[in-house]
C-alpha cells in the first residue's frame, strides 16, 4: 500500500509537469488546430533558461541562498524562463506559423517539426551535448505522509513511523512543483473562462473571420495564445529543473510527445482536460512498474511493465478514446481553448 | 504545295528550325563533349570492336549501354522534329536559348561537377533564381508573354503535312550538324592521339548514319506533334470553327485550368512543356533509370555501389510515401504511426526469411531455396500489413482528425515494443541477423549487392505507382477523396464510411509492408530500434512537402527529404574533410562541424519549403485549388469539426448538425 | 573524358594520399555518443599528418555520419556509408561503428569487400564469437552471417559485455560485500546484455537479485521503479545501460529520493563519462562504473592525449569513447604503415578498385599483427578480431580539487 | 459615410471586383443587387478587410480603412452580418451575443441591449443557453443579426440577412432594418429578395460580374426593366 | 390527383387511397436533451408526389430530413420506405434503399470537379472493387465509361452550361450552379425519393423560377418523388401536391397548398399575415406564383 501511494505521489508530481506542457499544446491546438510539435522543445529551452537565470544571479552549484533571497531567486528564474519562452513562442508563431494561416492543414505541422529540429540543435549549440546540472538551491525536506502519528499536544507534532524507504514521502521540491503548477493552471482557467481575452480566444478558435468581425484583433489573440502557452512551458522547464536536477537538449522531444498524448487524452482544446490528462499519464507511467514480468510470474508482460511503459500508456489511451472518442473531457465541455 | 520534296526548308520556317536546332545542340554538345557522352559512346564501340582499351564493359552491360546511348541520341533528334512542328512561333529565339542555357545546360554542368543529387539540388536553386530573375527582367522590359488562348488554331491537312515536312527537315539538319561537329571534334582528338584507330570505323559510320536517322526521327517527331493538333473540318471552309468552339469551352473554365488545357494543344507557345514533349522526356528518364547502373561509373566515376545503395534506400522511402499518401493524401486521415506497418512488413520477412524461422518452427530452412520465397512473401507480407492496417484502423474509425492521429501514433509506438519484448519469437532487442536476399535465376544476389536491389526497388516503385494511380482514379479513390472533403455528404452519397476508411488504412499499410520486406532483405538484419515515432514523422514530412495527394509530388518529396537529409546534410562533413572541396574552408572555423547544425539546417529547410510552397513541391491539381480558395471555405460552423463521430454512432447525433 | 580522377594521382604510381574513415552517429539525438569518438579519431589523423607518420604519405580523414533521416543512428545509413567508403579505392580502413545494431548491418559488407572495420565501442560479444557459454547460440549465433568470407576483418578494442558484466559483479560482491542487488536495464542491446551477464555472475557468486530484474524503457521519471527498489531493500543498484537512455535521470532520481539516496549505484561503460559524473556529483552513496579498458589516466600517453583533445575540441566534448576512437584510428594508421613497409602498393586513385582491394588486404593482414600501446592500454588481436586487452577498470565518482569526475578504483583482468 | 472608389479585388488570378465605386451616406438604406457570383459578398469582405483589394480606396467617415485590420474597422463603428451566418458554433447563444458587444466597454448597457435584441428575436431568448452550432439554420441567421446589433454600430452591412428565414421572420428582419435606421443607423444591404429590399431602400446599386452597372434611387430601380428582368423574375 | 386530396382534412394522417405509400413516417419523435425537435410526426408520401414541408425556423424540418436519411436516429417512431423500416440504417444504406438528398448548406466536394462529384453520387451504382480497379478489368473499364456518360447525361438535364464546365472544380461555380450539381449528384444514385432542403435559398427571384422549373421536370420527366423544404411560398405553393406544416416539432397542418395557406394556425405561426402588413407579402406571392403557373 505504501508502495502504491508513493508511486501515486510521484506520478502526480511528474504529471504536473506534463499537465503544464499539455496546456500549451491544447491552447495552441484549440486556437489554430495545430499540433505544435515544437512545444516540447520550448519546454527544453525553458529548463535551460532557468539555469541561465540562476547563473546570471550568481548561483553556482554550491551556493545555498536562504529566506527572501531564495524566494526572489526562484521567482526570478521562473519568470525569466517563462518570459523567455513566451517571447520565443511568439517569435516562432510569427516566423513559422503565421505565413501558413491559410495553408493546407498539414503544412504548419511540418513547419512545427522543422522548428522542433531547429530548437533542439540550438539547445545543443548553447549547452553542449551532455546533461547540464540544475543548481539545487531549493532546500530539500522530506515530508512523511504515511505512516505517521500525530501527537495530541498542541501544536500537533507529526512523526514518521517508518524509515524513509518504507514511507510515503513527498519532498519540498514536489510541493513546490505542485504549487507552481496549480497556481498557473488556476490562473489560466480563470483567464480563459472569465476574461474578455479568453472569450476572444475561443471565438478565434471557432471562426477566425467572424471573430475579426466582432472587433477582435486576431493576430494579437493568436500571439497571446502562443505567449501564454510557451510561458507555461517555460514554467514547466523551471519546475523540471528543480525536480530532477539536470537537463539536456533532447528532453523536449519525449516530453513533448507525452504531453501531447496527455492533451489528447483529456480532450484536445480543453484546458481542464489537459490537466487531467497530464496527471493521469504521469500516474499511469509510474504504475506500469507494477505490471509483473510474465517470464517470472506467469502473468503480466514479458520483461515487466517497465519495458512497455510507452506501449501501455498508448494502449490505455486508445482504449479510452474508443469509448470516449473526444477524450475524457472533450465532449462534456464544448469550450475550446 | 508539297510538290517539291526538299530538305532545304522554305525561308519562313528556317527561323523556327534554327531556333530549335541551336537550342537542342547546346545541351547535347555539352553532354557529349564536355561531359561523358562521347566517352560512353566510344567505350561502347571499343567494346564491340574488341579493342583492349575498354575494360569497363561486359557483354550485358555493353548491350545496356548501347541501348541507352541509342535512346538518348534518338530521342533528342526526334525532339528537334517535334519542337519545330509544335511551335507556334510566337516566342523569340533569344528567350528560348537563354531559357535552355539556364534550365538545362547549367544544371547539366552542375550535375557533372557535384554529382547527381547535389547537382540537382544546386540546379533547383539555380532554377528558382533564374525564374525570379526572368520575371524581374520581363517587368523591366515591360514584356508580357503572348496570351495562351490566342495560339489556339486549327491546322488544315495541308498545313499539317507542311509541318511534318518541316520537322523532317529539322531532324535531318539537326543530326547532320551534330554529325559534322562530332566529326570535327574527333578529327582534332585523333590528331592529338586521343582516339584509337579502331574507332575510326565508328566515326565514319556515325557521320553517315546520323543524317539518315535524323530524317526519319524528325518525321516521327513531327507526326507525334500533329497528333495533338486541332484538326480542321475537311468539308467546311471555315476550319477555325473547331478552334472557336474549343475556345469557348476553354473560356468557360477558370483561367488556371484553361492554361493547363491549352498547353496540350499544338501549335503552342511553349512546346517544351507540352505533353507531347513530355513523352520524349519520359523515354529519356526511363532509359536513364533503367540503365543507370551501367552508365553511372562513366558519368560520375568511382563509388557506383555506394550511390546505388543510397538510391535503393531512397526507393523504399518513396514506396512508404506513396502508401502514406493514400491514407493522408487521398482519404485525409492523419496517420502518425505509419512506421508500424513498415515494421510489420520487415518482421514478416525477417522472421520468415531467415534461420529464425527454423528456430521457431523446427522446419529446416535451405537458404538457397528460401530466397525464392521472397517473391510470394512480398505479397503475403504486404497483405499481413494490410490486415493489421485494417485491424488497427477499426477502433479508430469513430475518431476524427487529430484523435485519429494520436491513436495511429500509439500503434506506431506499440508495435516496435511488441517486437522488442516478445524476444522468444523475434529475438528481441538483438534483432534478427542474416535475413536472406531474394533469389533470381542468373543473378548473384546477397545482402551486399547493390545492382539487383536497385532494379528490385525500381520495379517495386513502378508497381506501387501504377497501383496508386489506378486506385486514385477508381471508384474507391473518388470515395476516399469524397470522405476527406465531407464525410456527411459522402455518407449521404452512399459511401460506407467504415469500409472505405478501413480500405484506405489497408491499402496504405499494404505498400508499407512491401517497403518493409524490401528493407529487411536489403539490410540483412531487422531490429526493433529502427522503427520510431521520428520515422513516421519523416514519412509524413515527405508526403506533405511533396504535395498531399499528388503522386509525382510524394515521389519527389520522398526523394527530396532523403536527399537533403542524407545525401547532402549528412555528407557535408565528409565533403568538407576533403581538402579539394570548397566546403573545406569551413574547417578553418575552430570547432565547426556541419553535423552540429545538421538538424538546424534541415529544420530551416523544412520550414522554408513549407512556407514558400505550402501546398507542396508538386501539388495535386486539387490541392492547388484548395489553397487558392481557402478564404472562401467557410468553416462549416455547425458540422465540420463538430463531427466527432461517424453517423450511426451513439453519440453522433449530439455532436452534429446537418442542414 | 569519362570518370573523375581524384586526389593524389601521381601517374602510374600509388597514391600518396590515403583515406581513413569513421562511421559514427554524430548528429541528432546521438550526438553525445558518436561525436566524441569521431573527434578522437580525427585527432589521431591530424597528429599523424603533423608528425609525418608515414613519410611521403598524407592521410585524409573521411568522417561519415550514420544518423538516418529520422535523427537517430540508422543501420541502413551505416551500411550505405560503408558501401560508399568501399567504393573509394583510396579508403584503407574504417573506424566504427558505435552501435552493435549498426555493426550487424555493416559487418557483412566490410567483410566481403574486404576492408578493415574497427570499433571502439561495440561490446556485444556475439558479433565476433559463438558459443552457448557466452549466450551466442541459436538466434544469437551471428558470426557466420556477419563474417561470410570466414576471414576476420572486423576488430574492436572494447572488451565485450560478458567480461564487463562479470567483473563488476565480482567487484561489488567480493570487494564491497554487497549481497543483494537490484538490476535495471534500459532495454537496448547493450544495456540488456550487460545486465544479463551481471545477473548470471552475481548468482554464480551466491548473491541474490532482489525484487524484479527490471527492464525499463527510457523514461522521464523513474518514480515507479524507485518505489519498487525501496520495497525490495537491496544493497546496491545495478544499471545496465547508457546515460543517454535514461541512466542520468535514473541515477539522479535515486539520489533525490530519501528512500533510495543511500543506495550505491553501479553500471558499465555506458555511464562512465565525465558529463555523467558531473551531473550526478559525488555526494551521498557511491556511484561505480566500469570501462572495458585499462585506466588511461595512469598512462602518460593518455595525459597528453586528453590535454590535446580538450584543447582541440573542448572539455565538454570529451566522451567515454574519445580515447577509443583515437586508439582505433592509431591502430589502423599503424597497420597501414606496416603494410606499406611490407611493400604493399597503395592504389593509384579512387577509381583503382583492384589496387584498392590488394592494399586493403595488406592492411587487414597488418592489423592481425597489431601490437599497440596507446591511451586505452596495450592491444593485440586474437583470431576473432577481439582485443587481448581484457582489462576492466573500475571507477567511482569523486570530487577532487573542485572537480567532479570518475576516479580510478581498481583494475581487474577478465578471465 | 462609407465610400469605395475604384476598388479592384482578386481571388488568385480571377478578377472579381473591377473598379467598383459606391457610396453610402449617413442615415441611408442602400442596397446592392446582383446575380449570384456577381461579387456582392466579395464587396462586403473587401470593405471589412477580410479579403484585401489590390487597388482602390475605401473610406469610412472619411478615414481610409482599406489597410486597417478587420478588428479595428469594426471597432470604429461598422458591423457586418456575414453571409452564411458565421456564428460561433461551440459557444452558447448568450456568449455569441456577448461577443457581438466585444468592442464595447460598458457592462450595464449590455444587459439592456440583450433585452432589446431578444425582443426582436424571441426565439433567441428561449435558447440563450443552447450551443449556437446546434440551432437551426434560420435560428442561426437570427443570431447573426442579433449579434451584429449588439455592437451598436453606426453603420451596419448585411449580406443576405433573410436567407433561410421563414416569411414571418423575413418580415421581422426587414422591419428591424427600418427600425434601426430610425435609430440613426446607416444600412448597407445585400439581398436576393430584390423587390422587398428595394421597397425599403433609398438607393441601390446593381453589380454585374464585378462591375457596377447601374445606380439609382430604389424606386427607379424597381421599375427599371433590366432590374426587373434580371432579378425580379421577369417583367 | 388534386380531387383525391381535396377531401383530406387538415392535420389528420391521410389514409392510403390509391398508390402504396413510398415513404411513411409514423409517430416519429426526435429529442435533443430536453428539446423535442420533432414530435410525433406522421407523414405519408406516395410515388410521384411533390410534397413540401414548411414551418418557422427551428420547427424541425431539417431534422425530419436527417431522420429519414439516417443521419439521426429517431427517439421514437417508425420510418418505412416501401413498407420496410429504415430506422437504424446508416446514411449510405438509406441511399441504397433509394432516398437521396441535398443539404440546406450546399455540401459538395469542393475540391473535386463537377463530373467527379456526380461520379461519387454513382458510388452505389458501381461495382468495381480493389482488385478490379487495380487491374482495370474490361468490366470495370466499361462500367467507368458508362458512369461518365451517365454523369454527363445527368448534367445535361440542367442545360449545356454544366456539361461545358464538367471539368471545373465546383468551387468555381456560381451558387445556383452548385445547387444543380448537388441535385445531379443526388440523382446519380437513381433514387426513388429525392429530398431537397431549401433548394432555392440564396437565389434571386429569377433563379428561383428556373429552379422551380427543373424540380417539376424531375418529377414529370424522371418520375421521381420529391420531398421539399422551402421557405419561399412562391415555390411551395405553386408546385406542391401537398404541404405539411411543422411548428415546434409538431405537424400543425397538412393538405393542399390553398388549404394550408388559409389555415389560421399556419398563418399565425408561419406566414405572418396576421402581422401588420398582410397585403404586401400576399401580393408578392401571387405575383410570383402567377409566373410559374404559366
Ligand atoms: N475564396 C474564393 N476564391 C476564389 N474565387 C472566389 C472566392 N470567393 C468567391 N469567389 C468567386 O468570386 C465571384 C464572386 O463571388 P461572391 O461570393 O462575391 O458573389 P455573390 O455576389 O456574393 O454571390 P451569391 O449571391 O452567390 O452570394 C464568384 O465567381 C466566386 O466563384
Ligand atoms: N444536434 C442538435 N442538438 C441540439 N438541438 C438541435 C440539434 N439539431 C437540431 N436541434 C434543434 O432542433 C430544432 C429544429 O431544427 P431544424 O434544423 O430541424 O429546424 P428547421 O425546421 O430546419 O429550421 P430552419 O428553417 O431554420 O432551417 C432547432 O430548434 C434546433 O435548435
Ligand atoms: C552503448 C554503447 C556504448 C555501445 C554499445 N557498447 C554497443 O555495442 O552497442
Ligand atoms: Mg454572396
Ligand atoms: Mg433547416
Amino acid at each position: 500500500m505504501i508502495h502504491f501511494f508513493q508511486v501515486l505521489v510521484i506520478g502526480l508530481v511528474a504529471g504536473a509537469i506534463y499537465a503544464l506542457i499539455a496546456l500549451g499544446y491544447t491552447m495552441v491546438y484549440g486556437i489554430i488546430e495545430l499540433i505544435n510539435f515544437a512545444h516540447g522543445d520550448i519546454f527544453m529551452i525553458g529548463s535551460m533558461l532557468s539555469i541561465a537565470a540562476l547563473s546570471l544571479m550568481g548561483v553556482t552549484g554550491n551556493s545555498h541562498p536562504t529566506g527572501i533571497i531564495l524566494v526572489l531567486m526562484l521567482i526570478g528564474s521562473c519568470l525569466f524562463a517563462m518570459v523567455g519562452c513566451a517571447l520565443l513562442g511568439v517569435l516562432i508563431e510569427r516566423v513559422a506559423y503565421k505565413p501558413l494561416r491559410n495553408a493546407p492543414k498539414l503544412a504548419p505541422l511540418i513547419s512545427a517539426i522543422g522548428v522542433s529540429l531547429i530548437l533542439e540543435d540550438a539547445g545543443k549549440l548553447w549547452n553542449g551535448i551532455n546533461y547540464i546540472r540544475f543548481p539545487q538551491i531549493f532546500p530539500r525536506f522530506d515530508y512523511c505522509l504515511w505512516p505517521i502519528s500525530i501527537d495530541s499536544v498542541l501544536p500537533p507534532h507529526v512523526t514518521c513511523l517508518a524509515k524513509p524507504a518504507d514511507s510515503v514521502i513527498v519532498t519540498s521540491n514536489n510541493l513546490l512543483d505542485i504549487i507552481v503548477a496549480v497556481v498557473l493552471m488556476v490562473a489560466l482557467t480563470w483567464l480563459v473562462a472569465r476574461t474578455k481575452m479568453g472569450r476572444a480566444m475561443r471565438a478565434v478558435a471557432q471562426d477566425r473571420d467572424a471573430a475579426a468581425l466582432m472587433g477582435v484583433n486576431v493576430d494579437r489573440v493568436i500571439s497571446s495564445t502562443f505567449f501564454i502557452g510557451a510561458a507555461l512551458a517555460g514554467a514547466a522547464g523551471f519546475i523540471y529543473g528543480l525536480q530532477y536536477g539536470s537537463t539536456i537538449y533532447s528532453i523536449g522531444f519525449d516530453y513533448g510527445l507525452v504531453a501531447f498524448i496527455a492533451a489528447v487524452l483529456g480532450g484536445i482544446g480543453n484546458i481542464r482536460g489537459a490537466v487531467l490528462g497530464g496527471l493521469l499519464i504521469g500516474v499511469l507511467e509510474q504504475m506500469t512498474s507494477f505490471i509483473p514480468d510474465s517470464d517470472v510470474y506467469g502473468f503480466g508482460l514479458p520483461h515487466g511493465g517497465g519495458a512497455w511503459t510507452r506501449a501501455v500508456i498508448f494502449a490505455v489511451l486508445i482504449l479510452i478514446l474508443v469509448f470516449r472518442p473526444s477524450g475524457l473531457l472533450g465532449q462534456q465541455t464544448p469550450e475550446k481553448v | 504545295m508539297s510538290s517539291v520534296r526538299t530538305l532545304l526548308p522554305p525561308p519562313d520556317t528556317r527561323k523556327v528550325i534554327i531556333k530549335w536546332v541551336v537550342a537542342l545542340l547546346l545541351p547535347l554538345c555539352v553532354f557529349t563533349f564536355v561531359w561523358s557522352g562521347e566517352g560512353i559512346v566510344n567505350n561502347v564501340f571499343l567494346g564491340y570492336l574488341g579493342a583492349e582499351t575498354s575494360t569497363t564493359f561486359t557483354w550485358t552491360t555493353l548491350i545496356e549501354a548501347t541501348i541507352f546511348v541509342a535512346a538518348l541520341y534518338m530521342v533528342i533528334i526526334a525532339l528537334a522534329g517535334y519542337l519545330t512542328a509544335a511551335d507556334s512561333g510566337r516566342r523569340g529565339w533569344i528567350e528560348t536559348w537563354v531559357d535552355i542555357v539556364a534550365q538545362v545546360v547549367v544544371p547539366l554542368l552542375l550535375v557533372q561537377l557535384m554529382g547527381l543529387i547535389m547537382g540537382l539540388a544546386a540546379s533547383i536553386i539555380v532554377w528558382g533564381a533564374y525564374s525570379f530573375g526572368r520575371s524581374r527582367v520581363r517587368k523591366m522590359l515591360n514584356y508580357t508573354p503572348p496570351p495562351p488562348l490566342a495560339s489556339l488554331d486549327t491546322l488544315t491537312e495541308e498545313a499539317r503535312a507542311q509541318r511534318v515536312q518541316q520537322a523532317t527537315a529539322a531532324g535531318f539538319w539537326f543530326a547532320t550538324i551534330f554529325a559534322v561537329i562530332s566529326l570535327v571534334a574527333d578529327i582534332i582528338y585523333y590528331v592529338a592521339g586521343l582516339v584509337s584507330n579502331t574507332l575510326l570505323i565508328w566515326i565514319v559510320a556515325r557521320t553517315i548514319i546520323l543524317p539518315i536517322a535524323g530524317y526519319f526521327l524528325g518525321q516521327l517527331g513531327g507526326r507525334t506533334a500533329m497528333r495533338r493538333a486541332l484538326k480542321a473540318k475537311e468539308n467546311g471552309a471555315n476550319g477555325n470553327g473547331v478552334a472557336k468552339s474549343k475556345e469557348r469551352q476553354l473560356a468557360s473554365l477558370s483561367l488556371a485550368r484553361a492554361k493547363e488545357k491549352i498547353r496540350e494543344i499544338v501549335p503552342t507557345d511553349q512546346p517544351l512543356l507540352g505533353p507531347g514533349a513530355q513523352r520524349f522526356y519520359m523515354i529519356l528518364v526511363v532509359a536513364f533509370a533503367v540503365f543507370y547502373p551501367v552508365i553511372d561509373p562513366l558519368l560520375f566515376g568511382y563509388g557506383t555501389d555506394g550511390r546505388l545503395a543510397a538510391y535503393g534506400d531512397a526507393g523504399y522511402y518513396v514506396i512508404l510515401a506513396l502508401g502514406l499518401n493514400i491514407v493522408v493524401g487521398f482519404a485525409g486521415l492523419l496517420d502518425l504511426g505509419y512506421v508500424a506497418f513498415f515494421a510489420i512488413g520487415s518482421y514478416v520477412w525477417g522472421l520468415f526469411g531467415s534461420s529464425q524461422f527454423q528456430l521457431l518452427t523446427g522446419i529446416t530452412v535451405q537458404p538457397t531455396i528460401w530466397g525464392w520465397l521472397f517473391w510470394p512473401m512480398v505479397i503475403v507480407a504486404a497483405l499481413i500489413a494490410a490486415l493489421w492496417g485494417i485491424i488497427l484502423g477499426a477502433p479508430t474509425l469513430r475518431l476524427r482528425g487529430d484523435y485519429l492521429a494520436i491513436v495511429t501514433l500509439g500503434f506506431g509506438e506499440i508495435i516496435p515494443v511488441i517486437f522488442r519484448e516478445l524476444d522468444k519469437y523475434t529475438n528481441g532487442i538483438n534483432g534478427i541477423v542474416g535475413v536472406y536476399s531474394p533469389a533470381l535465376p542468373g543473378v548473384n544476389w546477397n545482402s551486399i549487392t547493390t545492382i539487383p536491389y536497385y532494379y528490385l526497388i525500381l520495379a517495386l516503385i513502378v508497381l506501387c505507382v501504377f497501383a496508386n494511380i489506378r486506385l486514385r482514379d477508381s471508384r474507391l479513390g473518388r470515395a476516399w477523396i469524397a470522405i476527406r472533403e465531407d464525410e456527411i455528404a459522402a455518407s449521404s452519397s452512399g459511401i460506407n464510411l467504415v469500409n472505405t476508411k478501413l480500405l484506405a488504412f489497408g491499402a496504405g499499410a499494404f505498400f508499407s509492408g512491401i517497403a518493409g520486406v524490401y528493407h529487411a532483405a536489403k539490410l540483412g538484419t531487422v531490429s526493433p530500434d529502427n522503427f520510431n515515432f521520428s520515422d513516421s514523422i519523416i514519412y509524413l514530412a515527405m508526403v506533405v512537402i511533396g504535395g498531399l495527394g499528388s503522386i509525382p509530388g510524394v515521389i519527389v518529396g520522398a526523394i527530396a527529404v532523403y536527399a537533403i537529409n542524407l545525401q547532402i546534410l549528412g555528407q557535408l562533413d565528409t565533403l568538407a574533410a576533403s581538402p579539394d572541396n570548397i566546403l573545406h574552408v569551413f574547417r578553418s572555423i575552430p570547432n565547426f562541424a556541419f553535423n552540429n547544425v545538421r538538424g538546424m539546417i534541415f529544420g530551416i529547410i523544412l520550414v522554408a519549403i513549407v512556407i514558400f510552397r505550402p501546398e507542396g513541391l508538386i501539388p495535386s491539381a486539387r490541392r492547388k485549388r484548395e489553397l487558392h480558395h481557402e478564404e472562401q471555405k467557410i468553416p462549416e460552423a455547425d458540422e465540420g469539426d463538430a463531427l466527432e463521430e461517424p453517423p450511426g454512432a451513439p453519440d453522433f447525433e449530439e455532436s452534429v448538425r446537418v442542414e | 573524358g569519362p570518370g573523375t580522377s581524384t586526389t593524389g594521382n601521381n601517374g602510374g604510381a600509388g597514391s600518396t594520399t590515403i583515406k581513413v574513415a569513421t562511421d559514427f552517429p554524430v548528429s541528432g539525438q546521438d550526438t553525445a555518443n558518436g561525436k566524441p569518438a569521431q573527434n578522437g579519431a580525427e585527432l589521431a589523423v591530424k597528429e599523424a599528418n603533423d608528425q609525418n607518420f608515414i613519410p611521403g604519405y598524407k592521410f585524409q580523414f573521411v568522417p561519415k555520419d550514420d544518423v538516418g533521416a529520422q535523427g537517430v543512428y540508422d543501420p541502413d545509413t551505416g551500411k550505405k556509408n560503408v558501401t560508399e567508403l568501399i567504393g573509394d579505392a583510396l579508403v584503407a580502413g574504417i573506424v566504427g561503428p558505435f552501435n552493435s545494431s549498426v555493426a550487424q548491418a555493416e559487418m557483412p559488407v566490410a567483410n566481403q569487400a574486404p576492408i578493415v572495420l574497427i570499433s571502439p565501442s561495440n561490446t556485444n560479444q556475439c558479433l565476433t564469437r559463438e558459443g552457448a557459454d557466452i549466450g551466442c547460440s541459436g538466434a544469437q549465433d551471428k558470426v557466420p552471417t556477419l563474417r561470410p568470407t570466414g576471414k576476420t576483418t572486423y576488430f574492436r578494442i572494447a572488451t565485450t559485455d560478458d567480461h564487463q558484466g562479470s567483473v563488476i559483479a565480482d567487484f561489488l560482491y567480493q570487494k564491497k560485500n554487497y549481497k543483494k542487488a537490484y538490476v535495471v536495464d534500459d532495454t537496448t542491446v547493450y544495456g540488456a546484455g550487460l545486465a544479463d551477464i551481471f545477473v548470471k555472475e552475481w548468482k554464480n557468486l551466491g548473491g541474490t537479485i532482489v525484487g524484479n530484474r527490471e527492464s525499463k524503457q527510457k523514461s522521464n521519471d523513474y518514480g515507479g521503479t524507485l518505489a519498487n527498489i525501496k520495497a525490495a531493500h537491496p544493497d546496491v543498484v545495478f544499471f545496465g545501460g547508457t546515460d543517454s537512455q535514461g541512466g542520468t535521470q535514473f541515477r539522479q532520481q535515486l539520489q533525490n529520493d530519501a528512500g533510495t539516496s543511500s543506495l550505491p549505484f553501479a553500471g558499465g561503460d555506458g555511464i562512465q563519462n565525465t558529463s555523467f559524473a558531473k551531473t550526478i556529483g559525488a555526494k551521498g552513496a557511491p556511484t561505480y562504473a566500469t570501462v572495458a579498458k585499462v585506466n588511461e589516466t595512469i598512462l602518460p600517453a593518455a595525459k597528453t592525449f586528453i590535454d590535446s583533445y580538450n584543447k582541440t575540441y573542448g572539455e565538454d566534448q570529451y566522451g567515454a569513447y574519445s580515447a577509443g576512437g583515437y586508439d582505433c584510428m592509431k591502430i589502423v594508421l599503424a597497420a597501414i604503415k606496416r603494410a606499406i613497409g611490407d611493400g604493399a602498393k597503395t592504389p593509384k586513385d579512387s577509381n583503382d578498385a583492384d589496387g584498392g582491394k590488394t592494399f586493403r588486404q595488406a592492411v587487414i593482414d597488418a592489423m592481425m599483427k597489431t601490437d599497440y600501446s596507446g591511451v586505452t592500454g596495450h592491444h593485440t588481436f586474437d583470431s576473432n578480431g577481439d582485443t587481448s586487452n581484457k582489462v576492466i577498470s573500475i571507477y567511482q565518482i569523486v570530487e577532487a580539487n573542485g572537480k567532479t569526475d570518475y576516479q580510478f578504483v581498481d583494475q581487474i583482468s577478465a578471465k | 459615410m462609407l465610400k469605395l472608389s475604384n476598388v479592384n479585388t482578386y481571388y488568385g488570378p480571377s478578377h472579381v471586383l473591377q473598379d467598383v465605386s459606391l457610396e453610402v451616406n449617413e442615415g441611408e438604406i442602400v442596397c446592392l443587387l446582383g446575380a449570384n457570383a456577381a461579387g456582392k459578398t466579395t464587396t462586403m469582405k473587401t470593405i471589412f478587410g477580410l479579403v484585401r483589394s489590390r487597388s482602390g480606396s475605401i473610406s469610412f467617415d472619411d478615414k481610409a480603412i482599406e489597410k486597417r485590420l478587420t478588428g479595428d474597422i469594426v471597432a470604429s463603428g461598422l458591423a457586418l452580418v456575414p453571409e452564411a451566418r458565421r456564428i460561433f458554433p461551440r459557444m452558447s447563444v448568450m456568449e455569441n451575443l456577448e461577443m457581438g458587444a466585444y468592442t464595447r466597454k460598458s457592462r450595464a448597457e449590455l444587459s439592456h441591449d440583450l433585452e432589446h435584441v431578444c425582443d426582436i428575436f424571441p426565439r433567441l431568448k428561449e435558447r440563450l443557453k443552447q450551443q449556437a452550432g446546434t440551432m437551426s439554420g434560420g435560428e442561426q441567421q437570427m443570431l447573426a443579426m442579433a449579434r451584429a446589433l449588439m455592437s451598436h454600430p453606426r453603420m451596419i452591412c448585411m449580406d443576405e440577412p433573410s436567407m433561410g428565414l421563414s416569411p414571418i421572420m423575413v418580415e421581422t428582419v426587414f422591419n428591424t432594418v427600418v427600425r434601426i435606421r430610425k435609430e440613426g443607423v446607416t444600412v448597407f444591404l445585400v439581398e436576393q429578395n430584390a423587390s422587398m429590399a428595394l421597397k425599403l431602400a433609398d438607393r441601390g446599386y446593381v453589380l454585374q460580374t464585378g462591375k457596377i452597372v447601374l445606380s439609382d434611387t430604389a424606386s427607379n430601380l424597381l421599375t427599371n426593366d433590366l432590374v426587373r428582368q434580371a432579378y425580379l423574375g421577369g417583367a | 390527383m388534386s380531387e383525391m386530396q381535396a377531401e383530406r382534412v387538415e392535420g389528420t394522417p391521410s389514409e392510403p387511397v390509391t398508390a402504396e405509400p413510398l415513404l411513411e413516417l409514423s409517430q416519429v419523435t426526435k429529442s435533443f436533451g430536453g428539446l423535442t425537435a420533432v414530435g410525433d410526426v406522421d407523414l405519408i408520401i406516395r410515388p410521384k408526389e411533390i410534397i413540401s414541408i414548411i414551418g418557422p425556423n427551428g420547427a424541425g424540418k431539417t431534422t425530419v430530413f436527417n431522420l429519414i436519411t439516417g443521419i439521426y436516429r429517431p427517439t421514437k417512431g417508425e420510418i418505412r420506405l416501401e413498407g420496410k423500416s429504415t430506422v437504424g440504417l446508416n446514411p449510405d444504406q438509406v441511399l441504397t434503399r433509394g432516398i437521396a438528398r441535398t443539404f440546406q448548406n450546399i455540401r459538395l466536394f469542393n475540391n473535386m470537379t463537377v463530373l467527379e462529384n456526380v461520379l461519387v453520387g454513382q458510388h452505389t451504382q458501381l461495382k468495381a472493387g480493389v482488385l478490379g480497379s487495380l487491374f482495370r478489368t474490361p468490366r470495370v473499364r466499361h462500367e467507368e465509361e458508362a458512369a461518365r456518360e451517365r454523369a454527363v447525361e445527368l448534367l445535361s438535364f440542367f442545360g449545356q452550361s454544366l456539361v461545358d464546365r464538367q471539368d471545373e472544380y465546383v468551387i468555381n461555380l456560381s451558387y445556383a450552379e452548385r445547387r444543380r450539381v448537388e441535385i445531379a449528384r443526388a440523382l446519380a444514385a437513381k433514387p426513388k425519393l429525392l429530398l431537397l432542403d431549401e433548394p432555392t435559398a440564396g437565389m434571386n427571384e429569377a433563379e428561383t423560377l428556373e429552379a422551380v422549373g427543373y424540380i417539376r421536370r424531375l418529377r414529370d420527366e424522371l418520375g421521381l418523388t420529391i420531398l421539399l423544404i422551402e421557405h419561399k411560398l412562391a415555390v411551395t405553393m405553386g408546385m406542391s401536391d401537398r404541404i405539411a406544416v411543422l411548428d415546434y416539432g409538431r405537424k400543425i397542418a397538412e393538405g393542399l397548398p390553398e388549404e394550408v395557406r388559409r389555415n389560421k394556425m399556419v398563418i399565425a405561426a408561419y406566414l405572418g399575415q396576421s402581422a401588420e402588413e398582410p397585403e404586401q407579402s400576399a401580393e408578392m406571392q401571387e405575383q410570383t406564383e402567377d409566373h410559374e403557373v404559366k
